[in-house]
């Protein structure tokens, strides 16, 4: 029940924030998204996902967007229309691609059978010691990562002036 | 485990640290970055020597002959990434051989680079080199050494293209890199094959090594699609990683340019020490090339020994081939680095480590030794690189000119005072030998005549004659990058910083060859851990002798030729077309009436030179940069093919094909019109079938 | 309906809005938006997985989707920071007219 | 007796829910609860503002306001009529929507903060296991109520309001967590009932609050300070600083948006200060063994007040900072003490107890503290004054 009305929304939320013209507009719209997928995740149990991805994309990645969108204000020149000029063939690649999910997910073994019972919510001490022990590698592998594509995207988008200074 | 075993990383790590350090310095402070690179080259040098020492005391006490420390380096899940290096004799001997060579070269450098601007980069790399090149030599784990081996390439890559505002250091260097990743490619597949195979990349590891015992048997035991060992084709793999980066055929074809980077570079990693690491990476992975089945173990040769022996053999007579057409100083002498690596090759493949090795260190000493002189000629006749346009530096130059014909005898392998001689008297001997084939020995004779004829050629026209310098100044008005200080028009003798490694490189080319004669073969059982004895009998074992007066004499007829050729007398001007390319009609009369056999060989021998020339020029253009060109654009591929074909087609002169195989390279390049959502679109569609695809599958 | 089936459907509904997004959209930010939508779909697989899946206890799905969002704010700015790298050169965003990198 | 006071309303709850039906009980429990914090929180923010402007006026050497009702306390009441009768002006430009969104969304989050916060013993709304987590994620969606709110309104003021204000709170959000972080790695739980719970145990007479350690002492001077600036509050108070911009990102609101705006902020001041109180000072735990009969609530509402008189204090206090100077104070001083914490936390845990690792503790924070603000001083001297963030 919960879930079908959060689900509702946030496809309601997806779907706003691709079709909206105004950007600005699409990146609130998809916050909205986002906090309806963080509501499935508290639901599914996932309570440290959910939080994290309110924190994460509602927090970070939604403001940054948000950013961009201003600091990109697009001259005059570009023609009104929103969709891109060959959207007619993307429009049927996309149907093709939701058709063959859906004809997958519909003759997988999973379709139809009710839902199992929730597991007890994972403690905070489990996924520390998972990310500490068994996941360590792949954490510093992030982190590096997460420090490196700060470090290029701040190289990247410097701004010349503000270089020379 | 004595002291110097655990900390045999210091060796690498202290360059690697000067290295680090020298790029923090800025540009002006040449003394620190100078200093810095010195002093820790010297000390390594310490290190290796002490290292050497204790491989020495080990062997004479009966000790093992090998000693290696591993370590884990990164665990996953329950398996771990072991490295570690190694100290033995031949971890040893290449350290020594390093560190000194690669000492003399830095003090030398300090002289010959005291003018570019660029000074502390310079000092940066070529430590960082030394650093990557001593990893090479101890490492214990085949990834280690690839790393090593990566590195190396790398600083090669920026040291060719160190004068990198000129566009053909650039395109060099590019070249450079991108040739050996071609070998390095086969190479890193090998390796990950052997790990499959072996599940461990350590080479000993107290029998669990994967050049040990129970691993080679293992992977002899299996046997590929095509029939072959699993040894053989990993070896093969791994030999095709030696192939790019020592320069054999067809792979050669980044050396001579090179040479283009400054002249200490090309005498430290282009002759001395990167281009031996092949060679030193087969002498490592030996067990590996040696590894037969029990059926042919009574064959003495395995399939990738004799592949490496050919590849050697042809590589030899090919290289010398082309230097003897050359006119660049520094070509030749790169040209005939590649005819020797050739040698070590095949000595490596007839007649194991020791012959191959040896060749190894003696050419790194007298070849360092002929660069260093080369650079100093060079930079005495302000960046003069044609030949033709010297002459007569004997006077101007003594020191330069005597060391010089020290390093060019022993590289002809003059009898029995230069380390040259016996180094490749033993891989001809070995050759002669060699159960499978002789072909191979007569490849290496003919080798050895070309080798005495070019050099020959080459000091008669730089150091003979009257200098034709002067006139030479007004054609070249400061070649590229010309170190800007007063022009005095006459050719000077180097400074002392830089003529004082040549001296001892000088001595060391000489003396080298005692420890490799028949009569006292001390390297060879170093190398296997045994001491040595003083024997003067086995001179008159079977062979020896003969080769020994065989070779001398092969060494003899190609100065004689040599010196009739181009010294007897001087060079008119420098316009004055090559004798031998037989332009000059009193050098034809003279030849005619000398004996017949000349106009055979002026017939076939000098025409077949220039036409190989030619064809293997045309190779390096064609061919290998197509393929090279091929891998770098990948998006391209097709197209560029279809271009590199069609350019073919233009040499030959079909022009209509050559115009439809283009439109054929536009046309397939169309599809690459830059719309991210067409390739998005792609990807959805082809998600799509894949998905389809699988679902059925499955449901079969 | 709260089971697997359910997950796996909003997911590829996201998944497909997602794409289409991306795919219809002439503006640059708003194709990383889609391609944003589209990892999230993932992660919300990754976690039905997780939750529905043989053994709860392994956090394997968890895991992933943490690290997925880790990688995807990476992604996020290396994107963004793109994006206005290329407005600053080209004074647009929009990809229908950057296509400088046709063969 | 003491634990009948102190459990009054939690018995109380249970009585007025037992009433009912089963099936609705953790319905209308819950929904109790947070009509109950509701109204006491929006009782708070009447008193405080009051308070406020009283104790600005006497800093200030003014009277506060002092004519409606007794000592002027009705004030607020007379402020929420006018708020409420004001007209509500909406610029023509402004996106409607958005506009009429963001103070909402603001208030929502910024009231559903106080879900994990313990006032009192076993009076916590939620008790997430990932309750810190939570707050953090909830005060996140206010910076883009902020943004909201700063670009409806079409108004380049209220822009570079609010362009400032979330590059301030994104700025101090990372010491905010950090130095909440060394909380956590110390109680090894998020759930904000396992913090106090664990701060709720005394050596003799002596409370085992986080803040008497050094690193929780450096943690909670930290955490004020981003906490103040995490709420918009002078001495960081930019956003809405009236010289420069003319009221920031709610410029453009009237009547009663703006009442809401305002009480927004100061839930929000609430909530961190109540977050604060958590973590460090040891939430409703009584500061001495022999207090520990008074109600838990009422020693959690005490430090409340204490906090926000501080706050107040230091409002009076200190002039407003440049922006360019925050950003350098948040990114070269703060970020650094806070990972210093961190690790200082981590060297207090493996360390054995005793003198030891006290010695060690205070001599690694006060040592960096030193030289970091050695060499930060060092590089300042004084030059012509470059407005980077205002061009």
């Amino acid at each position: 029940m919960l879930f079908s009305i959060f689900a509702i929304l946030t496809v309601a939320g997806a779907v706003a924030a691709m079709s909206f013209r105004n950007l600005v507009h699409s990146v609130l719209a998809l916050t909205f998204a986002f906090a309806g997928l963080a509501a499935i995740y508290l639901l599914l149990g996932a309570q440290f996902v959910g939080l994290a991805q309110i924190l994460v994309y509602v927090g970070a990645v939604a403001i940054l967007i948000v950013f961009a969108v201003l600091l990109t204000r697009d001259d005059g020149t570009a023609p009104r229309s929103i969709l891109s000029s060959s959207w007619k063939e993307s429009a049927v690649v996309v149907l093709l691609v939701f058709g063959v999910l859906a004809w997958t997910i519909s003759r997988s073994l999973v379709f139809g059978q009710g839902g199992g019972s929730l597991p007890r919510d994972v403690s905070m001490q489990e996924i520390g010691n998972a990310l500490m022990q068994r996941f360590a590698l792949p954490l510093e592998i992030v982190g590096a990562l997460l420090t490196v594509a700060m470090i290029g995207a701040v190289t990247i988008a410097v701004n010349e002036k503000e270089e020379r200074r | 485990m004595t002291w110097i075993v655990r900390n045999l990383w210091l060796i690498p790590a202290l360059p690697a640290v000067a290295a680090g350090l020298s790029s923090l310095a800025k540009q002006g402070q040449r003394k620190f970055a100078a200093s810095l690179a010195i002093g820790s080259m010297g000390v390594a040098l310490v290190f290796s020597l002490f290292a050497f020492f204790h491989v020495l005391s080990s062997i004479h006490s009966g000790g093992p002959a090998r000693e290696v420390f591993d370590f884990s380096w990164l665990q996953y899940g329950s398996d771990s990434l072991k490295l570690g290096w190694m100290l033995d004799p031949l971890t040893a001997v290449m350290l020594v051989m390093i560190s000194f060579v690669g000492l003399l070269i830095f003090i030398y450098s300090t002289g010959y680079m005291a003018h570019d601007e660029n000074f502390t980069r310079f000092f940066c790399f070529l430590s960082l080199f030394a650093a990557a090149m001593l990893g090479v030599v101890i490492a214990n784990s085949l990834l280690l050494l690839f790393m090593c081996w990566e590195l190396v390439g790398l600083t090669s890559y920026l040291l060719i293209g160190f004068w990198y505002q000129r566009p053909a250091a650039a395109a060099a260097a590019k070249k450079a890199f991108i040739t050996t990743r071609i070998g390095d490619l086969a190479f890193l597949i090998g390796m990950v094959w052997l790990y499959s195979q072996s599940g461990t990349l350590l080479f000993y590891d107290g029998g669990a090594g994967c050049m040990e015992q129970s691993a080679i048997a293992h992977m002899v035991a299996q046997s590929t699609a095509a029939g072959m060992m699993v040894s053989t084709a990993i070896a093969l793999l791994i030999f095709a990683g030696a192939v790019g980066k020592s320069g054999q055929v067809p792979l050669h074809v980044w050396l001579p340019d090179a040479m283009e980077g400054p002249t200490p570079v090309s005498a430290l990693i282009h002759a001395a020490t990167m281009v031996a690491a092949g060679v030193f990476l087969i002498a490592r992975v030996y067990p590996l090339m040696s590894a037969n089945g029990e059926i042919r173990a009574a064959m003495s040769s395995t399939t990738q020994l004799q592949v490496v022996t050919w590849v050697g053999a042809i590589t030899a007579v090919f290289a010398a081939l082309i230097a003897v057409a050359q006119n660049d100083i520094k070509r030749i002498l790169a040209y005939s680095t590649v005819s020797q690596l050739g040698y070590m090759m095949m000595g490596l493949g007839v007649g194991g480590v020791a012959v191959g090795m040896f060749h190894l260190i003696t050419h790194a000493f007298f070849k360092a030794l002929l660069f260093l002189g080369a650079g100093s000629v060079i930079h005495g006749c302000h960046d003069e690189q044609d030949i033709h346009r010297m002459g007569g530096l004997k006077k101007l130059m003594p020191i330069t000119f005597a060391t010089y014909a020290i390093g060019m005898l022993a590289l002809c392998g003059f009898p029995l005072f230069f380390s040259g001689f016996w180094s490749k008297d033993a891989i001809l001997h070995a050759a002669q030998e060699w159960s499978v084939s002789r072909v191979p020995f007569y490849l290496g004779a003919f080798g050895a005549l070309l080798t005495a004829f070019y050099m020959t050629r080459q000091v008669c026209y730089v150091f003979f004659g009257e200098s034709r310098l002067s006139e030479s100044m007004r054609h070249s008005n400061g070649a590229g990058s010309a170190p800007l200080y007063e022009r005095s028009a006459t050719p000077h003798e180097s400074p002392a910083v830089m003529t004082m490694p040549l001296i001892i490189l000088a001595a060391c080319a000489i003396l080298l060859g005692i420890i490799g004669t028949p009569a006292w073969p001390w390297f060879d059982r170093l190398l296997n851990g045994q001491p040595a004895t003083v024997d003067g009998s086995r001179f008159y074992e079977a062979g020896v002798l003969s080769v020994m007066l065989l070779s001398s004499a092969i060494v003899f007829v190609g100065l004689g030729l040599g010196w009739w050729f181009y010294g007897r007398k001087p060079i008119a001007s420098a316009d004055a077309p090559d004798a031998v390319e037989e332009l000059q009609p009193q050098i034809f009369r003279v030849l005619r009436n000398k004996f017949y056999v000349d106009e055979l060989y002026q017939a076939t021998f000098l025409r077949f030179n220039a036409w190989l020339a030619q064809v293997s020029d045309w190779f390096d253009r064609w061919i290998w940069n197509g393929a090279v060109r091929a891998v770098s654009y990948l998006v391209l591929g097709l197209s560029w093919v279809a271009r590199s074909t069609d350019a073919y087609v233009v040499n030959r002169g079909f022009d209509e094909g050559c115009k439809s195989a283009r439109d054929g390279g536009r046309l397939l390049s169309h599809m690459q019109d830059g719309r991210t959502q067409n390739y998005l679109r792609v990807v959805g569609v082809a998600f799509a079938v894949l998905v389809v695809f699988l679902i059925w599958g499955g449901s079969r | 309906m709260t089971s697997l089936a359910g997950c796996l459907l909003l997911s590829a509904i996201l998944f497909a809005v997602g794409l289409a997004g991306a795919l219809v959209r002439r503006s640059a930010i708003l194709v990383l938006i889609g391609i944003e939508l589209m990892l999230n779909a993932a992660n919300l697989n990754f976690i039905a997985f997780w939750r529905y899946g043989p053994n709860p206890e392994a956090l394997t799905g968890m895991m992933f989707v943490i690290f997925s969002i880790g990688v995807a704010a990476a992604e996020a700015a290396v994107g963004l920071a793109l994006i206005i790298f290329l407005y600053r050169n080209k004074r647009t965003t929009d990809i229908d007219r950057v296509n400088s990198m046709r063969g | 007796m003491g634990d009948a006071a102190d459990q009054f309303f939690v018995n109380l709850l249970h009585r007025a829910v037992g009433t009912l039906p089963a099936g609705l009980r953790p319905i209308l429990s819950s929904l109790i609860s947070v009509v109950a914090i509701l109204s006491v929180f929006a009782f708070l923010f009447a008193v405080t503002t009051v308070l406020e402007r009283k104790g600005l006026g006497r800093i200030q050497n003014r009277y506060g306001p002092n004519r409606v009702g007794p000592l002027g306390f009705l004030q607020p009441i007379a402020d929420g009529i006018k708020s409420l009768t004001k007209e509500d002006i909406v610029p023509h430009s402004a996106d409607r929507v958005v506009h009429f969104l963001a103070p909402l969304v603001l208030v929502f989050a910024a009231f559903s903060l106080y879900a994990v916060l313990p006032i009192g013993r076993n009076m916590v709304l939620a008790d997430l296991n990932a309750g810190v987590l939570f707050f953090f994620a909830v005060s996140s969606v206010m910076e883009l109520t902020i943004f909201m709110a700063g670009w409806s309104s079409r108004n380049k003021y209220s822009l570079l309001g609010a362009m400032r204000a979330i590059a301030q709170m994104i700025s101090y959000e990372v010491p905010l967590i950090l130095s909440s972080v060394t909380v956590v790695m110390a109680a090894g739980s998020l759930s904000t009932v396992d913090i106090v719970e664990k701060q709720a145990e005394y050596t003799g007479f002596f409370p085992h609050w986080f803040v008497f350690t050094p690193w929780g002492f450096a943690g909670f001077l930290l955490f004020l300070i981003a906490a103040t600036a995490e709420s918009n509050r002078s001495p960081f108070d930019l956003p809405e600083g009236e010289s420069e911009i003319v009221a920031g990102y709610y410029t453009e609101y009237s009547g009663f948006k703006f009442a809401l705006f305002f009480l927004g902020e100061y839930l929000g001041l609430f909530a961190i200060s109540g977050l604060g109180i958590t973590l460090f000072l040891g939430g409703w735990a009584a500061p001495f063994s022999f207090l520990t009969w008074v109600p838990s609530y009422l020693w959690f509402f005490a430090k409340l007040i204490l906090l926000i008189a501080l706050f107040i204090w230091v409002r009076g206090t200190l002039p407003r900072l440049r922006m360019d100077q925050l950003m350098n104070f948040a990114w070269k001083f703060m970020l650094p003490m806070a990972l210093l914490n961190l690790v200082t936390t981590a060297v207090w845990h493996f360390l054995a107890q005793g003198v030891v690792r006290w010695v060690v503790c205070i001599l690694m924070i006060v040592v960096a503290y030193v030289l970091l603000g050695r060499s930060l001083m060092h590089g300042s001297r004084l030059e012509k004054r470059v407005y980077r963030f205002a061009e």
